[in-house]
């Protein structure tokens, strides 16, 4: 969490991007000089199925407002079936959250394909923006790791 | 002795919290009881006992212990400890109120436990007699009287009035506390519910269970008998029973990464763990039978072997209730009993 | 305790001009490990790469992270220069300040922040790197093609040129594929037969070629260097090894009422058939659906007359399993079906007709002979309109998004060569665009226009009208002269779209390859790697990639071959580190990773152990077999136990990551 | 050119007019081809230019049987008849603007006239 | 029934078709009841009992006592058939070492309901036409049943059995039971309810890890929470994240695996409902991707562990529902 004084506040977010299609977009993004907000702080994948909910989970012990998954769309995955799994899982975890009373728009799945450079920044910005109105993460924060 | 008409407790608790962090057994929703921060309103729990057991306040179930701050190859150590508030605990039953002295043993025995000692120094344990002992009751065993609890100060009820009495200086101090609260009341009534009581402790079923089999001798006789693997094959390995012990007392050291600096934090540990007593080399407890002989013979042989003869259980029940497969002390001590 | 280098990259003014590259090398070698922190102009650069080489040596690094473009870009660049100078170069992390950082961000500082917290995350990861060391697996020395086209058949020959051993696997009795149907080519009008039969018997006679004819495939297992694959050879029911391909058989044949498919269906065959006069394998195959005696069991005339005694018609499907080290991809195309434009009558009357039609009934060995005659009445056309881009460029749900890319060249051809043989007959060709890229394409084009004086009309047909007449109504708009045309043709030829063959969709899924919307392949690069899959060992030559014209399909076939030649080579391959790996202590055994691995790579053996309890157990754990896995990481989430983690992105290097973002 | 009309007009029609790859067929499929001064694919292209007022002035917006057989048969899915309907609609938005008299229509009517062409007249020649 | 299946296992015993019998052993009063294995008729004349608070599920045992030597006769409710079958699914059990005798399940009884009526000293229980008289030390106190009945048992899903030997009395069907209510109601409530009324809960938890090691899914060899190279190993709920993480982590870990017998809830010391995680999964995957039973089954694919290509988005759950 960053919050700068006098200034709005400014999330925290992870965006985990498959190697082969998101990644690739984001790349495409910043070659199309393609702005978005330096919230985003991009972890990389092989697939978006490597992504576990611990993960996840993880990131907003750690103090992230936010985290976003990207993976190719579905049928294109490099690896032919990843992201169907991921799809499962993020749904069922995602539905977890929110049962717990989480703020569901905390988290999201996109599908980027290595050509939608475009789409990436417009999901990140969008997402920021979704993130920004929530405001800090405090229903899945673990005090310990807030810094004083 | 002094008393206080039970309808006006809430004063009295107002008048504790006026000076005090005040502790109070409530019920829940569940209809289980457990320890709370005394609020207005709150009222007194009826129930025989808490889930958890009164240990939480001298000996919590996680304790931050020290803090490392770390900024880049720095590492900065930061002593976190504070003096504590002073805080009172009602309603201590006499099993509880016991379990204190065992742990004082373990932890005010050199070296001396500056955490624990804190806490015990700022609380004041007010006990309270029981009237309705249940049929996992066995403090008798252990020769506690349910009727006359100890403590720093001890209470009792008629059904109409609450007694109250010192047992020390730190009890005493309390009492003056309230003493505007309190008047000298008769205990002829008072007499007749303890002595009631007595003859239902003495009905119970686990009223004839005795310690004469058991002491700080018995390591032979029992450490290789046949009958701890029947016991612990149901064993599920989980912590419950150790957790809601008010004697169980080992912890594990951990350290916490926050990111930006380490918690070193103390939390509770079962001997019913698989990676309790862990060590480089490995586990030298290696099958559920060793772990959950480890338990049983601690507080049957091993712990009055090293304290004059005390044992480590108190008799509060606890564990005959709330473990899931109904797996307790009381069926070892019957199964290892020899008559 | 490590060691570890870290590099910032200025990138000319790429990096720096946003991004202070000084403040990011001082803040990052104040990390814990870091211990050599520098930036320089061009770390790609052979000087930079000796900067990095020279730090890892003095320093006795035991990590590095460079903090520049993508990884996509120099991650290989700069493992090389790692191992280049002996550290192993899966101890290389880059943290990605270009692409994802600099040239996004404006501000200077907060720009510089992140990228400061990128390379932190890059030296958290760093500190967890395993060394990894690639495995080598061996590579069968065979390839396998699919399909026998002319894409397959130059595949195959270029293979067997360098002396391999290479399978055909063709679905149809025949190998030729669609240049087989074509009657001349554009755009020099020689003969499609001509040039492809002599190419279909040197592939035949060819001792490293196997042609399994008939035949499809029915499962792939494995992976590059090592696929097996099962080939099951349908049932023709004549034995191929005896049959010589004589004919006698199919003239006896009493069933003569069955579609022609080799003539698109406008003359008819016998139940026994050979498709065509230089069938190859000229072997003859019982067509089961027409055939009286295995409909009725009454007949058994072509067993009679058959010296060679080749009938039988007992035969089973035949499934033949063989190792390969390549696959080459050559299923081709189709013309797309044409019902759902009504508009251009095509279903209502048998003089509208497609241009593959078309082919055929312009070939000598056509229907009539070489003869155009209407399919109607079988008098000649004196007027013919050619109606482009049918089912191409289109948006909607009935035809495709692309450009067909031959229509306009070979519409171009017919049209010319309709002129050329029957100069009484007008033709009209309605175009949007004439598309002519290529040798002598756009020459070819305007001799059709200036010296066989086709009717280039832009704009295009609206209606067409079969008239009571016979003849059919054109009803089409003149964009130039701004006006609407009825014109009454005696012929409508359609140049449909092409589109992937139908078996291409469940053979991708097969082979684990990725294709697109329209179902052609995707390569594995779009310019670089125009002949590969994305699976590694797969390689894609001709149709099946995208619309090409011949010239285009025979050098991208060559190309392929090239590239599996490339790969059969070798006697292993290097396999990627980075693969799932399990914890045979932890794992349950479950199987939940085996369900979930697209690669078949995980196996489950029975082991002993010794347990904590000091007993001695045998167990059920996964085993992971390195090289065929690709390392997606399904599997790792799938496991309960966590037992199941991947190199190169442990759980811990993750959790690292989002650690040390999170700070 | 009016930029506002324009606007309108694509608003209105919900057509994307880029789409167009000028193929012609909605004008060759158009059974008002004849009697039109701007033909289906020129509204289209006229449109994109933002030549509105042009086709707004022109009988050709009444002469549309919106018989559809563009919508139907445009290969990039443009809809040439919404434009025209578009169109229209701008023009018979502006007041004053009727183009006939319903009660003008019964002497108009003869055996060759489509009845589809009857039945768009009533709903569209006036408010 | 009791007496049934003691002439049953008496009977496998004498044959030699067993060597081991796993079931339920008397305690010191009429409720405390442990699973048991009995390697004799003496012993099972003694103390082998089978009644209305003998609810444990003894299916996990068998993970350990299928591996060792000779056959073991298992008597298994209803329930506890798909804890069974999922097991094998998964190979963690012996298939030819447990000789399966199914029993009619429920309802049992839960003696913390009864102790939550403030009925204690309970010295006997009795069940006279679904009224319950408890003899106390205090005088008998009565109570309706079906009051004192488990939660898992009060909303029971099957009286079949999934996979037996042989069967003790007759099979039932699978029941329509109102298992998901809870689950809507917490869901039509807002994100906040929901939150207030979880962290109410989850903040009981002593991380004990009975509704782990109780649990018949959770049967890693060893548990990510106990593996401190897992990144998320811990030992107390030091923070209420950590309670969130652990139930989260756990309820995803045995989600599509989980037969909804309702142990978890069951042990449970701080009475936590935490079967409601798990239903909610069960109820997620019926709706997201078609019913699906654990258990019910040897052969079918988790639903983790497979897809379709018309698999609804993960956005959806930012879609449908109360916010």
């Amino acid at each position: 969490m960053q919050v700068n004084e006098n200034k709005e506040f400014q999330p925290l977010i992870v965006a985990f991007c498959c190697n082969w299609c998101s990644y690739a977009g984001a790349d495409l993004a910043g070659t199309n000089r393609l702005n978005y907000p330096d919230n985003i702080k991009i972890i990389r994948v092989p697939c978006s199925c490597r992504v576990n909910p611990m993960f996840i989970l993880r990131a907003f012990q750690r103090g992230a407002d936010g985290v976003i998954l990207c993976g190719c769309h579905p049928g294109d995955c490099h690896y032919t079936s990843g992201n169907y799994f991921t799809r499962r899982r993020m749904t069922l975890l995602f539905s977890m959250l929110d049962f717990l009373g989480i703020e569901r728009n905390r988290t999201r799945v996109e599908w980027v394909s290595a050509a939608e450079g475009a789409k990436f920044a417009a999901t990140m910005n969008e997402f920021t923006e979704a993130v920004k109105k929530l405001g800090p993460n405090r229903r899945l924060e673990d005090l310990r790791c807030r810094k004083q | 002795m002094l008393k206080i008409s039970l309808d006006k407790l809430d004063k009295l608790f107002e008048a504790i919290t006026a000076s005090k962090t005040l502790y109070i057994p409530v019920d829940r929703e569940d209809g289980a009881a457990e320890y709370r921060k005394y609020k207005s309103g709150m009222k007194l729990s009826n129930a025989l006992n808490t889930v958890r057991s009164a240990k939480d306040f001298f000996f919590p179930q996680t304790e931050n212990l020290v803090d490392f701050k770390m900024d880049g190859k720095n590492i900065e150590v930061i002593d976190i400890r504070k003096e504590s508030e002073d805080f009172v605990i009602f309603g201590v039953r006499a099993c509880d109120a016991r379990s204190f002295t065992i742990l004082d043993k373990v932890f005010l025995a050199e070296p001396v436990d500056s955490y624990y000692k804190n806490r015990r120094e700022h609380g004041t344990v007010v006990t309270m007699a029981c009237t309705r002992p249940a049929e996992t009751c066995f403090c008798g065993t252990f020769g506690i009287d349910a009727t006359s609890p100890e403590g720093d100060a001890a209470c009792y009820s008629d059904g109409e009035n609450l007694f109250i009495e010192a047992h020390n200086e730190k009890g005493q101090k309390f009492i003056d506390s309230i003493s505007a609260l309190l008047e000298d009341g008769d205990t002829a009534k008072l007499e007749e519910t303890r002595s009631k009581t007595r003859e239902i402790l003495k009905k119970l079923p686990l009223a004839n269970l005795s310690t004469d089999s058991f002491g700080g001798d018995k390591l032979n006789e029992y450490f290789n008998s046949d009958k701890w693997g029947e016991l612990s094959e149901s064993c599920l390995g989980c912590g419950t029973c150790t957790f809601v012990c008010p004697t169980c007392q080992c912890y594990d050291i951990k350290d916490f990464n926050t990111g930006h600096g380490i918690k070193r934090f103390r939390c509770w540990d079962s001997c019913m763990y698989s990676d309790f007593t862990k060590m480089a080399h490995g586990n030298p407890r290696l099958t559920q039978l060793e772990r959950f002989r480890q338990r049983f013979m601690h507080k049957l042989v091993y712990f009055p072997a090293n304290n004059n003869g005390e044992f480590g259980c108190v008799g509060c029940g606890r564990c005959l209730s709330k473990c899931p497969i109904s797996m307790n002390i009381v069926k070892v001590m019957k199964a290892l009993e020899v008559k | 305790m490590q060691r570890i280098g870290v590099f910032v990259c200025h990138c000319g003014t790429n990096i720096a001009a946003t991004i202070d590259v000084k403040a990011v090398a001082e803040t990052l070698s104040k990390e814990p490990g870091v211990i050599v922190s520098q930036d320089y102009q061009y770390m790609c650069s052979e000087s930079g790469q000796n900067l990095v080489k020279n730090a890892i040596k003095e320093h006795n690094l035991t990590g590095v992270v460079v903090c520049s473009c993508s990884p996509r870009m120099h991650e290989n660049t700069f493992r090389k220069a790692a191992a280049s100078a002996g550290l192993n170069p899966y101890l290389v992390e880059i943290a990605n300040i270009r692409e994802q950082c600099s040239w996004i961000h404006k501000d200077i500082a907060s720009a510089t922040e992140k990228a400061i917290i990128l390379g932190k995350a890059a030296v958290a990861k760093v500190h967890l790197n395993a060394p990894l060391t690639a495995g080598e697996s061996p590579v069968v020395k065979r390839a396998l093609v699919i399909g026998g086209g002319i894409a397959g058949i130059q595949t195959a020959l270029d293979i067997a040129e360098a002396g391999f051993d290479v399978d055909i696997v063709e679905k149809n009795p025949t190998i030729g594929g669609k240049m087989a149907q074509i009657d001349k080519t554009f755009p020099t009008l020689d003969c499609a037969a001509c040039i492809l039969t002599p190419k279909m018997v040197e592939a035949s006679q060819n001792e490293h070629i196997t042609i399994h004819s008939f035949s499809e495939i029915s499962d792939v297992k494995g992976f590059v260097g090592n696929f097996t694959v099962t080939i099951k050879k349908k049932a023709r029911f004549v034995d191929e090894t005896k049959c010589t391909g004589c004919g006698l058989c199919t003239e006896k044949c009493p069933m003569k009422k069955v579609p022609n498919e080799f003539n698109m269906g406008l003359d008819n065959r016998s139940a026994i058939y050979i498709p065509f006069a230089q069938a190859v394998p000229k072997v003859a195959t019982i067509d089961p659906n027409y055939c009286m005696m295995m409909k009725t069991g009454k007949c058994g005339i072509c067993s009679k007359v058959c010296s060679a005694g080749a009938i039988d018609y007992k035969q089973q499907d035949q499934y033949i399993e063989q190792k390969y080290g390549a696959i080459v991809v050559a299923t081709g195309f189709n013309p797309i079906n044409l019902d759902k434009y009504d508009e251009f009558a095509y279903n209502q009357c048998p003089d509208v007709v497609t241009s593959l039609e078309l082919e055929r009934l312009m070939n000598a060995a056509g229907p009539n002979g070489g003869t155009l005659l209407r399919p109607s009445d079988k008098t000649h056309p004196h007027k013919i309109v050619f109606v482009q881009c049918v089912g191409s460029r289109c948006d909607d749900s009935k035809g495709k998004p692309y450009c067909s890319k031959i229509c306009c060249m070979y519409t171009a051809k017919h049209a010319m060569l309709i002129r050329e043989k029957y100069p009484d007959t007008e033709v009209y060709v309605f175009y949007i665009d004439v598309r002519t890229p290529g040798k002598n394409f756009d020459e070819f084009y305007r001799r059709a226009v200036e010296q066989y004086n086709v009717h280039y009309i832009k704009g295009m047909v609206g209606k067409v009208t079969p008239r009571s007449d016979g003849k059919i109504d054109v009803q089409a708009s003149d964009l130039l002269a701004n006006e609407q045309l009825h014109i009454d043709a005696d012929m409508v030829v359609l140049a449909a779209a092409i589109e992937p063959d139908k078996t291409a969709r469940p053979l991708a899924t097969m082979l684990t390859t990725q294709m697109d919307t329209n179902d052609f392949f995707t390569e594995a690069h779009p310019k670089l790697r125009p002949v590969e899959s994305a699976t590694a060992g797969i390689f894609l030559s001709g149709a099946c990639q995208g619309p090409k014209d011949i010239p285009e399909t025979v050098a991208q076939a060559s190309a392929a071959a090239a590239k599996a030649i490339g790969l059969l080579v070798k006697n292993s391959i290097t396999c990627n580190p980075c693969v799932a790996h399990s914890n045979e202590l932890m794992c349950n055994g479950c199987s939940s990773c085996e369900k979930v691995c697209p690669y078949g790579a995980i196996t489950y053996i029975d082991k002993e152990f010794k347990m904590p309890d000091r007993t001695v157990a045998i167990r059920r754990v996964a085993s992971v077999n390195p090289a065929v896995c690709q390392g997606c990481g399904a599997c790792t989430v799938a496991c309960p136990s966590g037992a199941m983690d991947l190199n190169g992105f442990s759980n811990s290097q993750i959790i690292a990551e989002v650690d040390a973002i999170c700070k | 050119m009016n930029k506002n009309l324009k606007e309108q007009v694509l608003r209105s029609s919900g057509v994307n007019v880029l789409k167009c790859m000028r193929c012609g067929k909605c004008s060759g499929t158009c059974p008002s081809y004849d009697e039109m001064e701007y033909h289906p694919h020129q509204f289209v292209y006229m449109v994109e230019r933002g030549d509105i007022e042009t086709l707004m002035n022109s009988k050709s917006i009444y002469k549309c049987l919106t018989c559809f057989a563009c919508v139907d048969r445009c290969p990039r899915n443009v809809e040439p008849a919404k434009v025209v309907e578009a169109v229209r609609l701008a023009a018979v938005r502006q007041q004053g603007n009727n183009h006939m008299n319903p009660n003008q229509i019964p002497e108009m009517l003869d055996d060759d006239m489509p009845q589809q062409a009857i039945v768009t007249a009533f709903r569209k020649y006036i408010k | 029934m009791q007496e049934a299946m003691i002439n049953k296992a008496k009977q496998l015993l004498s044959e030699g078709v067993v060597n081991r019998v796993i079931g339920w052993k008397r305690g010191e009063f009429a409720y405390d009841i442990t699973p048991a294995v009995f390697e004799n008729a003496e012993e099972i004349e003694k103390s082998f009992v089978y009644d209305d608070f003998t609810a444990a599920n003894v299916s996990k045992y068998l993970v350990k006592e299928s591996k060792k030597d000779g056959k073991i006769l298992a008597f298994l409710k209803p329930c506890d058939t798909y804890s069974f079958n999922q097991l094998i699914k998964e190979h963690r059990i012996i298939r030819e070492n447990v000789y399966i005798v199914g029993i009619p399940g429920g309802p049992k009884l839960d003696a913390e309901k009864i102790k939550a009526k403030g009925i204690t000293g309970i010295l006997g229980v009795k069940n006279e036409n679904y009224t319950l008289k408890i003899d106390t030390i205090y005088g008998e106190e009565t109570m309706p049943f079906y009051e004192a009945v488990l939660d898992k048992c009060a909303s029971c899903k099957s009286k079949k059995h999934v996979i037996y030997d042989e069967l003790i009395g007759e099979d039932g069907d699978t029941l329509d039971s109102n298992r998901f209510d809870m689950v809507e109601k917490l869901e039509n409530m807002t994100a906040q309810e929901r939150y207030d009324f979880w962290r109410s809960q989850l903040s009981k938890c002593i991380r004990c890890n009975a509704c782990r090691n109780v649990c018949p899914a959770c049967t890693c060899e060893k548990c990510v929470f106990d593996n401190p190279d897992s990144g998320i190993e811990n030992k107390a709920p030091s923070d209420s994240f950590e309670e969130n993480m652990f139930h989260i982590i756990r309820a995803f870990h045995v989600a599509g695996r989980c037969t909804d017998c309702g142990e978890c809830s069951r042990v449970c010391p701080q009475n936590i409902p935490l079967h409601l995680l798990n239903r909610k999964f069960i109820k997620d995957i019926n709706t997201f991707y078609g019913e699906f039973q654990a258990g019910e089954d040897i052969t079918s694919l988790a639903p983790l562990n497979e897809f379709k290509q018309n698999d609804c988005e993960a956005n959806i759950i930012h879609e449908r529902g109360v916010e």
